[in-house]
């Protein structure tokens, strides 16, 4: 039997160094839809912490609640039950997993949009965001429409808008799916170079394993549909990782396995 | 035998002015002269005119003004063969000229104070237009002397309360209630006696090739009319008839005073002249001189119809 | 944990009971226009608008049950209804299929765009008289005069809806195989019916506002035309009757619309 | 290939001759509606419709000149114009405000909407005497009229727009920190803002339509005054001036709001 | 100088076996924004063939043009010049990198949408589906509406339709960008057994050269925007592949590394 509260309470204070960032406790998240008369049970009984300043990623396999649990974390879904907590003055910034890109806005416009919002002097929009179009290898499309970027671009425009405005912590939801290695392996390596410079909680969603050790403190892992939690694995390896050396670790193929063998216990075919 | 009757269209507005038309249906003249008759709603003058003369509907009646001058200047093919309806030579008018309560209980209580003052006016080119300047000219003023608005009754009402127009032209039933409600009185009733409202038209081709149709038409027309006018009004099934057409409750329409028209439904030329000039005054007609009615108006077949209701 | 997570019957009902109280919100939203009637009553009674032209609707009431009970109201309803829904028809289909037709293809929006741009600001009054010439006097020239409001409507939203068509989905169609005709019939359409929606609702009003026009000297019956009368003779009970009745008349449609969205539209909001 | 591919001056002349030819298309598409006039004056001159009452444009081009000539047919234009724009701008204001809120705000929309969907429909040509009462029977009221026109359309289609604003714009919006202003502002303005163009297309049409209707009542000038005017006294040539004019009057109107869209809207297919 | 021709033919035809399906020859595409003034040269001199029957992976950086191709390919998009030919029957299936799922259908509807185009009777139509939904672990979602899925869902959903109707050509951009690694594996052995059953031509753009490894025949390698195929590895490994002993193959290796240094060549950044 599962003992879950149904208060939702989220704490806005900042925490003591090392303490928890996000402590999430049995949460349930279940959707019904009225005209089908259908339930879809996309989380159960999740629980898990993120320390300040960790960064963590989450895998699981293909429907199984990731994004789901990150929406709530985000505020942008109601939990059905259990409790989160955010130690944070700031909401999280969240990168979208589908195309999140604003249509009518153009590219710097876009990435410039939660300092627009803050109201942010217009001189040091600009000095932000061409930062950030840089890192993201976007300068040349500052006043490109999304309609005229391919895939892998608009991904890059939501990643650099979800940094532009610094804030404690980060959630991406395949950030990097649609990039190729290249680009990828360059944009990781800004991600952790930010990450460690300012202290960032980043919760961090991928299907690649490797991707998964490369950046991660932690690796959870999930299980299939209703998604909870089966796996918190550490990852072992120093940093700054070299990524070519971390494949001839033993303990980096012992790791790889054991995600595999968690996340093909109950496959969903 | 139903079916080889003549199949008429006639064009009609649903005020009581019309009521021969109505009764002549509803009592079965039309069936008894052997005429399968329809009543069809239209608007107005223009485009029942309109209907007559491109031959889309047959007959019709409709009132003078510049609209008909100048459409039978332009060559509209109609045939005009009885009066519709003329203004009775007495006190109450149907259509009497209105100031409102507010003016009234501002100090106006003549013609010569609407001097300068709004004036409610239904449209240009109409009877409403002739009849306010008549009552006007009881003052010693003319048209522009006052502020012409061109407003339909029901709104005058709202007009009259807000302050909008200081006086205005009105119709039976609607004078009553102004009356009633408090909002305007009776300024000038005596302005329009004898004047002539409208007329019964046929399509020309029409007219030309069924005389005897025409002929039956106007009988039944007349048959109606001299019911309603000797009396008729007073009848309850008489009142019920016209209350349908015309949407107006049997009880606003008992004792009010309406339009009449001549015995053998002739039409006063005299006061169709008097019109068209006053509208050539207005700068409302398009040509010159007067126009020659008798090319559109058969008094013979009027004569037919008077001869055949007699023999009746 | 072996045995997957399960949610027990009081969970389920709890989350069933979350629709069940929007459904109930819904039902309950229906009646605010009563609100309206409330305000008008207290507007009358306290004397703040004009009785002589603005009665309490409790003083028209019984007007209206007089109106019923001589089942007088079921004719002019019937008689509007009728001229309403042939007309509503005779716009809507057109004006969706041109509004279609037009979206898709940029060579015929060239062409008949400006075309349809400088038709529809032509008053109505001043083509009636053609109208009434083609159609006659009876009322096949209302159903036109509907279906000319109610076509321009539809036309313009069903097009704005198709030029908001993501292009991906006329790609998902193309690449499927579909011929002009199933891009039209199975993307542009359902792809476009949130705005046909808000065309019909739209479309709707107007055509009971248009009627009540059309009816108020051309006609013998009708709501419209029982308003007309009742103004000439200042029956302010019998035309407010009217006006209430045409506008309840034009809810109950727009409400049916709505529902008719919720079923055929189900994937959007509501 | 060490030095990367570009295009020569001639190949980026072939690329934007597509664009150029495109922006002739549309500006010579314009004239399409004349092809309106040459059918009216073809079917004049044959006798297909009856010249007494639908003289040939060539015939009414003199009263045309005439008017234009004594200025007088510019008074007319301009208090019409002076007019439609005035309710114009009251009534859209207002729509587009309370579409965006009724939008975003599904509490308001439940009590709301209904009473709108009720209003909607009341006959405007009955509660016209209503609105001299309240307003006179000046200029005032005819701007109410259109107002009330227009806050209907654009009310519902940015209604409609608002309903249709994918969700994960706003979930962008709530997670940048927007207030529920700026997500008003920032997200479900420019969101709706395809489907407000449809809606200011439709009310700008529908604006010379109702003030060709209300100019019948109280006014003295304007081109709807005209029309009727004419109309009331059988001058069909001037008649049909005033008609051209004011259908051309909202032709233009529609162009100018077109011609926003494509700058206002820029990320949308035209 | 290149010389190319402004001419586009397009043939369909089938061809004997072995011939190519597919032969590009000199593609240029260039975009012209006119509110912005601005071009941009999306892929400059493409050349390649498929021949039929053959499985062939694109791998290039992000913004290359790797999608513009292939929908230059399948028709969506007009080439500026050069030329293209399409030895087939049948227009060539697509999946689409965008989220391309219908909203107005429910699962099984969208699945069915090609076979209901071509008037497939419905108790096919619901065979061939059922099947389909089966394979791509769908089954339980079938009367789902779109809006209702995670992301990798939407993306199995595109997959299941362009199998559907069973054309010669497929055309996927980055048809399992979004899933993990369990399902991805499983639809990659899917992928190759209906492909070795039917004998279909592949075109599959992909980010993970491992990916490309384990699928293809030859990996086509394109350049940075504009881009251009810098390179055609053929991939040496036998069928059926077995992706962990692959990985002991120095020759894999080896040529993961000449794809990294291909695509590093001259990078974005
Ligand atoms: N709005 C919704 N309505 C109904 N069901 C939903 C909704 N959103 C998600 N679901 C369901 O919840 C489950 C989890 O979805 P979620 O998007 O969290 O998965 P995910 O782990 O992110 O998957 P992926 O890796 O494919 O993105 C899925 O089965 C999905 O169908
Ligand atoms: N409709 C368009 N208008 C203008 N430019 C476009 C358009 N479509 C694509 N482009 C440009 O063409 C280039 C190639 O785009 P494409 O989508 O083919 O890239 P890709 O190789 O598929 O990239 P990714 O891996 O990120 O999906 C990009 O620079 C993009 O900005
Ligand atoms: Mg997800
Ligand atoms: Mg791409």
């Amino acid at each position: 039997m599962i003992v879950h509260s149904d208060e939702i309470s989220r704490d806005v204070s900042v925490p003591a160094e090392a303490a928890p960032a996000i402590e999430v406790r049995d949460l349930v998240k279940a959707f019904y839809d009225v005209s089908g008369d259908r339930i879809t049970l996309a989380a159960a009984n999740v629980n898990f912490t993120v320390k300040r300043g960790e960064f963590v990623c989450i895998v699981g396999p293909s429907g199984c609640g990731k994004t789901t649990v990150l929406r709530i974390l985000a505020g942008l879904e109601q939990p059905f039950s259990g409790e989160f907590r955010l130690h944070t003055s700031a909401q999280p910034a969240m990168v979208f997993q589908e195309a999140s890109v604003l249509p009518w806005l153009t590219v710097a416009q876009n990435v410039a949009f939660p300092l627009k919002l803050k109201g942010v002097a217009a001189k040091e929009q600009r000095a932000r965001v061409a930062e950030l179009l840089e890192l993201t290898g976007l300068t040349d499309f500052a006043d490109a429409r999304p309609h005229q970027l391919s895939g892998g671009m608009k991904q890059r425009v939501s990643v650099a808008r979800a940094l532009v405005d610094d804030r404690d912590i980060l959630l991406m939801d395949e950030p990097f799916g649609a990039l190729d290695e290249q680009t990828r392996l360059v944009l990781q390596q800004e991600l952790l170079r930010i990450w460690e410079r300012t202290g960032k909680t980043v919760v961090f969603i991928t299907h690649s394993v490797d991707e998964a050790l490369t950046l991660a403190d932690r690796v959870l892992v999930m299980s299939p549909r209703p998604g909870t939690i089966v796996a918190d694995l550490p990852v072992p390896f120093e940093r700054p990782r070299d990524v070519v050396e971390m494949r001839r670790d033993k303990r980096f193929w012992d790791l790889t396995y054991e995600v595999w063998r968690l996340l093909a216990v109950s496959p969903e075919h | 035998q139903a079916e080889d009757k003549p199949q008429i269209e006639f064009l009609y507005s649903p005020f009581a002015d019309y009521a021969p038309f109505f009764i002549a249906k509803d009592l079965g003249y039309f069936d008894e002269f052997g005429l399968d008759v329809s009543l069809a709603p239209k608007s107005g003058t223009a485009e029942t005119i309109q209907m007559l003369a491109s031959g889309n509907s047959l007959a019709g009646a409709a009132t003078w003004g510049a609209g008909l001058f100048n459409s039978i200047h332009q060559g509209a093919t109609v045939t005009i063969v009885a009066t519709l309806a003329r203004m009775p030579d007495t006190v109450p008018s149907p259509s009497p000229f209105m100031v409102s309560e507010k003016a009234w209980q501002d100090g106006i209580r003549k013609v010569e104070d609407l001097k300068g003052k709004r004036v409610g006016i239904p449209g240009p080119g109409g009877f409403g237009l002739y009849s306010v300047a008549k009552a006007l000219e009881k003052g010693g003023l003319t048209l522009d002397d006052v502020e012409a608005i061109y407003l339909p009754p029901p709104a005058t009402a709202a007009a009259f309360a807000n302050g909008g127009l200081e006086a205005g032209w009105s119709i039976e039933p609607f004078a009553l209630q102004l009356e009633k409600e408090g909002l305007g009185r009776r300024l000038v009733e005596d302005h329009t006696f004898g004047t002539e409202l409208g007329f019964l038209a046929f399509n020309n081709e029409f007219a030309q090739e069924n005389e005897d149709v025409v002929v039956r038409f106007i009988a039944a027309f007349l048959k109606g009319a001299r019911l309603l006018d000797n009396g008729g009004w007073n009848d309850e099934k008489i009142l019920d008839i016209v209350a349908q057409y015309t949407g107006t409750p049997k009880d606003t329409l008992k004792g009010i005073s309406y339009t009449i028209r001549s015995e053998d439904g002739s039409i006063d030329l005299d006061s169709v002249r008097e019109q068209e000039e006053f509208f050539r005054a207005q700068g409302s007609l398009e040509y010159e001189g007067p126009i020659d009615i008798d090319t559109v108006y058969r008094t013979d077949l009027l004569e037919k119809a008077n001869a055949l209701l007699a023999k009746q | 944990m072996s045995k997957p997570y399960t949610l027990s019957p009081e969970q389920i009902a709890r989350l069933k009971s979350h629709s069940r109280r929007e459904k109930l919100h819904r039902t309950i939203s229906y009646f605010s226009p009563l609100l309206l009637l409330l305000l008008w009553e207290i507007c009358s009674q306290t004397g703040l608008i004009d009785r002589r032209f603005f009665p309490a609707p409790s003083s028209i009431a019984g007007t209206a049950w007089q109106m019923t009970a001589s089942l007088e109201i079921f004719d002019h309803i019937w008689a509007t209804l009728r001229r309403v829904a042939v007309g509503y028809v005779l716009g809507a289909v057109p004006g969706i299929l041109l509004g279609l037709i037009l979206g898709l293809s940029a060579p015929i929006r060239r062409v008949l765009g400006p075309i349809f741009s400088a038709l529809y600001p032509v008053p109505k009054i001043a083509i009636l008289p053609l109208i009434l010439l083609i159609f006659g006097v009876g009322d096949a020239s209302k159903y036109v005069v509907i279906a000319i409001g109610v076509f321009f409507l539809m036309f313009y939203n069903t097009l704005g809806g198709v030029m908001q068509i993501p292009q991906i989905y006329l790609d998902v169609a193309r690449n499927a195989g579909g011929s002009r005709f199933q891009t039209f019939r199975y993307i542009a359409l359902p792809s476009a019916m949130p705005n046909i929606f808000t065309g019909l609702k739209l479309a709707a009003g107007s055509s009971y506002i248009i009627i009540a026009a059309a009816e108020f000297l051309g006609a013998r019956s009708g709501v419209g035309f029982m308003i007309w009368a009742s103004w000439q003779t200042f029956a302010v009970s019998r035309m407010f009757v009217g006006i209430v009745v045409i506008s309840a008349m034009g809810y109950f449609t727009i409400l049916l619309l709505e529902a008719l969205e919720r079923k055929f539209v189900p994937w959007a909001k509501h």
